[in-house]
């Protein structure tokens, strides 16, 4: 793909917004629309965009799949642990009370918290998936469609 | 002895001899032996329980409750006793007669065999020991389930064709329509005990009880009540030891047994005779007696013939019950015990013949009479037995029962059992004469009259197949004379309603 | 009439449930009806859809704006709990749609195709062609076939 | 003591990722077994605790129902978890062998992860008492399956086509479900079930409430092969690696039924006359149907596995026959069979992953003779199969007496004679599998391999509580007996002292 440059140039360009986009929308999640769902779709778009443009390679370069494997896992678990340690302080399962002094502040953290997991999840498993998808090799080539 | 573990005891001997023999397959001459020596102390632990019971111990044992008021449990009772002694005590005969006939016909898996017909006395002895009906039905499922591999053993088309056959009628019939019968007479009553005077009294409309005496009469399987005989025959493929005890005795036995305790524990024979229930049962077993020995005279084979006979036997103990009266039921129980000498002897005959010559027709049995001679003399006894002359032990059976039928005003039905005799005459002592007074190869024209017939030399089967079948034989005549105690025993079947009812 | 049971402000009328049965049924024909395996998921996807739909209208208020809280306490909202149960579902229909397609590469690669009727067919052929005789059935069934 | 309801779920939950992210296939094991002993002593604990009619409410993130999710344990709840995670301790020692033959080794830790996955969402289905969070764990459950059916495909490529076709059929299922909560939702304006109850029942019947009656029927329906929706069923049981199959035909179907008992009583009600009129018209003729379809098409079979799972099929309709005769001896009926069939199905096909490990097929014409050299697995097999016919003395038996006294006590003897007659079928394709083992004659080449122990002793122990609990059949029947009290006076007793 070396001959589309203005590919290449634009994609350079847009992915880093689009980062940054995908950041907006996550911290943001606490207290307006938004939150780990989206945020991680636009996320894993920016890093899909890329392997789009530069090669599947170059996206495992950035980003090896045994990265990927634990960050994804790594999601859940921030998500579950939040609520797990809540029991720790003698509230229920996924309750955030614990995390502040007052209670909405509290709720507010461990949003923002469970949100960090879900995004983290959500980014690293369309990574994943694309990649999975991307990765198999063409039974059909290219000259028989 | 009072101790109720000794019933345990009874019934565990047979599974602990099946165990060691498990761990003998290298030993085979120290298996057998176990095997007999099991056989020899089952037979011990069953004659203490006996005496127990003779002393009036009521003896009953629950092992465990599997559903509140559905236990497992054991208890004593006089038709159970009888089953249990006939049971164990031809297991010793059976036993030492296998000994020779499994060597002597050279059969695989003898093993196996030895642990199966172990565990089959187990099976039969819970029947005979159970205290509800929930205890003998497994009891009852459990002998179906080991005498299997029995019939199969053989491992031929035709064996496993045979053994098909067996499984499939007995464990259909039992699930079909005995557990059937079974849960409803549960719902119907809220309990399984065997009590005398039956349970189902006041429970239940006269023509339901038809209909469950029928689920009954057909789920016991074992009973091989026309239509669902089909697999005594088919289970001939056996080994002739198994034909022996387990188509001679325990589970034919087991079937008639159960049917009886039925008769008298739980529908009570009061009921039976007040509602009529029962009436049509009467005919079926008529029938069934009638038609099966009418078959019987067509079997080339000789087991076969043996076998549709059982089936003639066993409809006389079903008769027994369905004349709903005190000697009805004591001609059944009778019919229990010297059926079961007479046609394991029988058996054993066919088999020691077939070990000796591997001759299984009876057209292939001319003139082995002499050759044979105490094979023969045995089989001729247990014929006249089954027959029903005096002084043998058959004779008793068919006096109860013509009593019976008198009594319960069905005249029809001594003629049926005179047809039946003459039927016996017909298909059983052509073998007896065929093996002493036929040459041995009859050519056309040959005129018996006139000629002398060759000498023989005499060649019977091992002396482990004779001397048991021998000593059937004798026990045959035994029974014509011990009759008056077995009788007095026999009424202390409880029959509660029924003293009201009968004179 | 039972049917008053439903609030009617939330439902202005009944036309979008009509809309959504017809989008309902076609996804649910397609996914049926199709052999393609990427059809019966696009048909699936349709299935689905139609029901995220069928919620998010049947929370919609009118002149409801988003759940979102504002000062002022006049403002009318949408009715939230049918969005978050949908942005659930969508997840759930995302993961089965990519396990889906997963499976028909997978199918691809090992039957070379994807048309459910070839598939069928493999398969066949993968099964014994002759019936096992230990079966009591299988020799009964040629018993019979025999006789004729 | 009092985070026991959420630990239940979370547990398998946290573990399933931390296998995900260490990749390890003996680690991913270990902590597998770990997580699942650990969750049947909760759910042991759980049931101790609800066992006298208490329901235990636990608010989810502290926010109180209806507005929060809550999770609501009360007997049959907590029975049915039992079974879950009990069953789940039993199959992962015999995973640890049977998954190392059938799957490729890069594939096991992601197999233990989709299996803490699968017992999570199953757990949580049981658990919660939210309607739409039901869903929500239904497909967490649905998608790992779909995933562990497709590990089959190592064996045999027909695992691809089997989970592709579950999965579209279980999606259309669950869809139809989340419809029929729609309707609901649109009646009472709430998904928590004990509120849901209290508006139907204030409420009163609706055509709408019909409607989402009748699609959570049908999409339950499909989702425990209730017949004619079972047929993604044979398939994917029988191409799942083993201790898949195991586990699943020991769970998943009972979960369903499950989900199916507690919106038609809990949540419809007992009275509910339309539900009556659907059990009596359209679920009863069906399960029957299905004792005997289902049975008779695995008298056909020639694969062990596909074998067990048509019986499965027919096994269901006991279960759902026992809930159609809208009593408590019926509803008995099911949850003691839902629980001895799960010993029993699970024992059987242990015992066939036994046979594929040996000889690496299932097809019964490969397992000729092999009673003689594999004699723990093929009498066990044997046990299993006196089990599924219902001869006494085995857990299938207790099952089968309680169907027929619920039948006759209704005097519907007609129904109880099908029941027995069903059960022939049952004898039949036991019978013939019997006859192959122990009759046949060895072929002349054999490779057998030895079934490890850890295959052995799960399988014997499920196989011995079988018979144990067909023995002593006090503490199912009993258990059994107030789930079922529990359901019918829904209304009265399992909603007052929670919500």
């Amino acid at each position: 793909m070396s001959h589309h440059t203005i590919l290449r140039v634009v994609a350079k360009f847009l992915i880093p917004p689009i980062i940054l986009y995908a950041l907006y929308v996550q911290w943001h999640g606490d207290y307006g629309p938004g939150g780990g769902f989206q945020a991680g779709v636009i996320f894993a778009v920016a890093f899909i965009l890329y392997a789009l443009v530069f090669g599947l390679d170059a996206l495992v370069r950035v980003f090896p799949t045994a990265v990927i494997r634990i960050l994804f896992s790594l999601g859940v678990l921030i998500y579950a642990g939040t609520g797990f340690v809540a029991m720790f302080f003698g509230k229920n399962f996924l309750d955030y009370s614990y995390l502040g002094h007052d209670p909405v502040h509290a709720q507010e953290w461990g949003i923002l918290l469970v949100e960090f997991g879900v995004g983290l999840t959500v980014a690293t498993v369309m990574i994943a998936i694309f990649i999975a998808f991307a990765s198999r090799i063409p039974s059909i080539s290219d000259e028989e469609w | 002895m009072t101790d109720p573990n000794i019933i345990l005891i009874a019934l565990l001997m047979p599974a602990l001899t099946a165990l060691i023999v498990s761990r003998l397959d290298a030993l085979p001459d120290m298996r057998d032996g176990v095997s007999i020596l099991g056989a020899l102390a089952t037979f011990g632990a069953v004659l203490l329980t006996l005496q127990a019971f003779l002393e009036g111990t009521p003896l009953s044992i629950t092992l465990f409750e599997v559903m509140p008021g559905l236990t497992l449990n054991f208890t004593l009772e006089p038709l159970g006793m009888v089953f249990a002694t006939v049971a164990s005590g031809l297991w010793i005969i059976t036993a030492i007669y296998s000994v020779g006939y499994m060597r002597g016909a050279g059969e695989k898996n003898q093993t196996r065999f030895y642990i199966c017909f172990a565990l089959a006395i187990t099976g039969a002895l819970g029947i005979a020991f159970a205290g509800n009906l929930f205890t003998l039905f497994i009891f009852y499922e459990m002998l179906t389930v080991v005498t299997y591999p029995l019939v199969a053993h053989k491992q031929t088309p035709e064996a496993r064709a045979g053994a098909r056959t067996y499984i499939s009628i007995l464990l259909g019939t039992s699930i079909a329509f005995f557990l059937t019968a079974i849960i409803w007479t549960w719902s119907l009553t809220g309990t399984l005990e065997f009590t005398p005077g039956g349970i189902l009294s006041g429970h239940i409309s006269p023509v339901f009880t038809g209909v469950l005496l029928a689920l009954f009469a057909f789920g016991v399987g074992k009973a091989a009540l026309m239509p669902f005989h089909r697999w005594l025959p088919a289970a001939m493929v056996a080994p002739t030891p198994v034909s022996a005890l387990l188509h001679a005795v325990a589970v034919v036995k087991a079937g008639v047994f159960t049917l009886l305790k039925i008769g008298i524990y739980i529908f009570g024979i009061g009921l039976l005779s007040r509602t009529g229930a029962s009436e049509w049962l009467m005919w079926l077993a008529a029938a069934s007696i009638l038609i099966s020995s009418i078959i019987a005279l067509n079997q080339d084979n000789l087991k076969a013939r043996l076998a549709y006979s059982t089936i003639s036997q066993l409809a006389y103990v079903t008769l027994g019950l369905a004349l709903a009266n005190q000697m009805g039921v004591i001609g059944g129980a009778l019919q229990i015990m010297t059926h079961a000498l007479g046609k394991v002897t029988l058996f054993m005959a066919a088999g020691a013949i077939y070990v000796a010559t591997h001759k299984t027709h009876v057209s292939e049995l001319d003139g082995l009479g002499r050759q044979m001679p105490f094979t023969f003399a045995a089989f001729t006894i247990a014929a006249l037995s089954i027959i029903g002359l005096p002084p043998l032990g058959g004779a008793w059976t068919k006096w109860y029962l013509m009593l019976s039928s008198a009594e319960a005003g069905h005249q029809v039905l001594i003629v049926v059992l005179m047809i039946s005799s003459l039927l016996n005459v017909a298909y059983l002592l052509p073998i007896s004469a065929r093996g002493f007074f036929y040459p041995p190869s009859r050519q056309r024209g040959y005129d018996m009259s006139t000629e002398k017939l060759p000498p023989v030399k005499m060649a019977e089967a091992p002396w482990f197949c004779v001397v048991p079948l021998c000593i059937t034989a004798l026990g045959c005549i035994v029974l014509f004379f011990t009759i008056g105690d077995l009788y007095e025993f026999l009424l202390r079947i409880p029959l509660l309603p029924l003293e009201g009812v009968t004179p | 009439m039972p049917d008053t049971m439903i609030n009617m402000d939330l439902v202005t009328g009944h036309y979008n449930y009509w809309l959504v049965v017809v989008l309902m049924m076609t996804g649910l024909f397609i996914t049926v009806s199709r052999g393609n395996l990427i059809k019966k998921i696009v048909g699936l996807n349709l299935f689905q859809t139609s029901v995220f739909m069928l919620y998010i209208s049947m929370g919609k208020i009118k002149g409801g704006t988003a759940p979102i809280l504002t000062d002022d306490p006049a403002t009318v909202y949408s009715n939230p709990l049918p969005h978050v149960l949908i942005l659930t579902a969508i997840v759930v229909g995302i993961a089965t749609t990519a396990l889906a397609l997963a499976l028909i590469i997978r199918i691809r690669e090992s039957y070379g195709t994807i048309e459910a009727d070839e598939i069928l067919e493999i398969e066949h052929q993968i099964d014994d062609p002759d019936p096992s005789p230990t079966n009591p059935a299988n020799a009964l069934m040629a018993r019979i076939r025999g006789n004729r | 003591m009092s985070n026991l309801p959420a630990l239940q779920i979370i547990l398998p939950l946290m573990a399933a990722p931390i296998c995900a992210m260490v990749g390890r296939p003996k680690f991913a094991w270990g902590l597998a077994t770990l997580v699942a002993w650990a969750s049947f002593a909760i759910s042991i604990l759980l049931f101790l605790s609800v066992r006298d009619g208490t329901v235990i409410s636990y608010d989810m993130g502290g926010w109180a129902p209806p507005l929060g999710i809550e999770y609501r344990v009360d007997v049959l709840n907590a029975f049915v978890l039992m079974i879950v995670s009990g069953m789940t301790s039993f199959v992962m020692p015999y995973a640890l062998k049977s998954v190392a033959s059938e799957l490729h080794e890069s594939q096991h830790a992601y197999f233990y992860t989709a299996f803490l996955l699968c017992m999570t969402g199953l757990m949580g289905v049981a658990i919660t008492g939210d309607a739409f969070n039901v869903f929500v764990f239904l497909e967490i459950s649905s998608l790992s399956t779909y995933a562990l059916v497709a590990m089959g495909a190592a064996r045999d490529k027909r695992a691809l086509t089997a989970a592709f076709n579950y999965l579209i059929m279980g999606t259309i299922g669950a869809t139809f479900f989340v419809i029929g909560l729609g309707m609901m939702y649109m009646v009472t304006g709430t998904l928590n079930m004990a509120d849901l109850a209290q508006k139907i029942a204030a409420n009163g019947d609706s055509r709408t409430l019909r409607m989402g009656f009748s699609f959570v029927l049908v999409g339950i329906g499909l989702k425990l092969a209730m017949f004619p929706l079972h047929l993604w069923l044979p398939n994917a049981y029988s191409y799942a690696p083993s201790a898949v199959t195991t586990f699943l035909a020991s769970t998943a179907t009972k979960v369903a039924i499950y989900v199916m008992a507690r919106f038609m009583f809990s949540i419809f009600g007992f009275d509910y006359d339309f539900q009556a009129n659907t059990m009596q018209f359209i679920m009863l003729p069906l399960a029957l149907v299905a004792m005997f379809a289902a049975s008779t098409v695995a008298i056909f079979q020639e694969d062990l596995k596909r074998m067990l799972a048509y019986s499965s099929v027919a096994q269901v309709g006991y279960m759902l026959l026992g809930m159609s005769f809208l009593t408590q001896l019926g509803l008995t009926a099911t949850v003691v069979h839902m629980f001895n069939h799960a010993l029993i199905k699970g024992g059987l096909f242990m015992a066939a992953g036994c046979f594929i490990y040996a000889v690496n097929s299932s097809r019964i014409d490969d397992l000729k003779g092999l009673g003689r050299i594999m004699p723990w697995t093929s009498a066990a097999f044997v046990l299993g199969g006196l089990g599924l016919i219902g001869v006494p003395m085995t857990a299938g038996f207790i099952s089968k007496w309680y169907l027929m006294q619920a039948a006759f006590e209704l005097d519907w003897w007609p129904i109880a004679l099908l029941i027995v007659a069903s059960s022939l079928l049952a004898v039949i394709y036991v019978w013939r599998m019997v006859e192959v083992l122990y009759l046949r004659d060895l072929p002349e080449k054999n490779d057998v391999r030895a079934v490890p122990l850890t295959m052995l002793v799960p399988m014997w122990g499920l196989l011995l509580l079988s018979v144990y609990f067909g023995v002593s059949a006090d503490i199912t029947v009993s258990a059994a007996s107030r789930a079922a009290n529990a359901l019918i006076g829904a209304s009265n007793i399992f909603w007052q002292s929670g919500g």
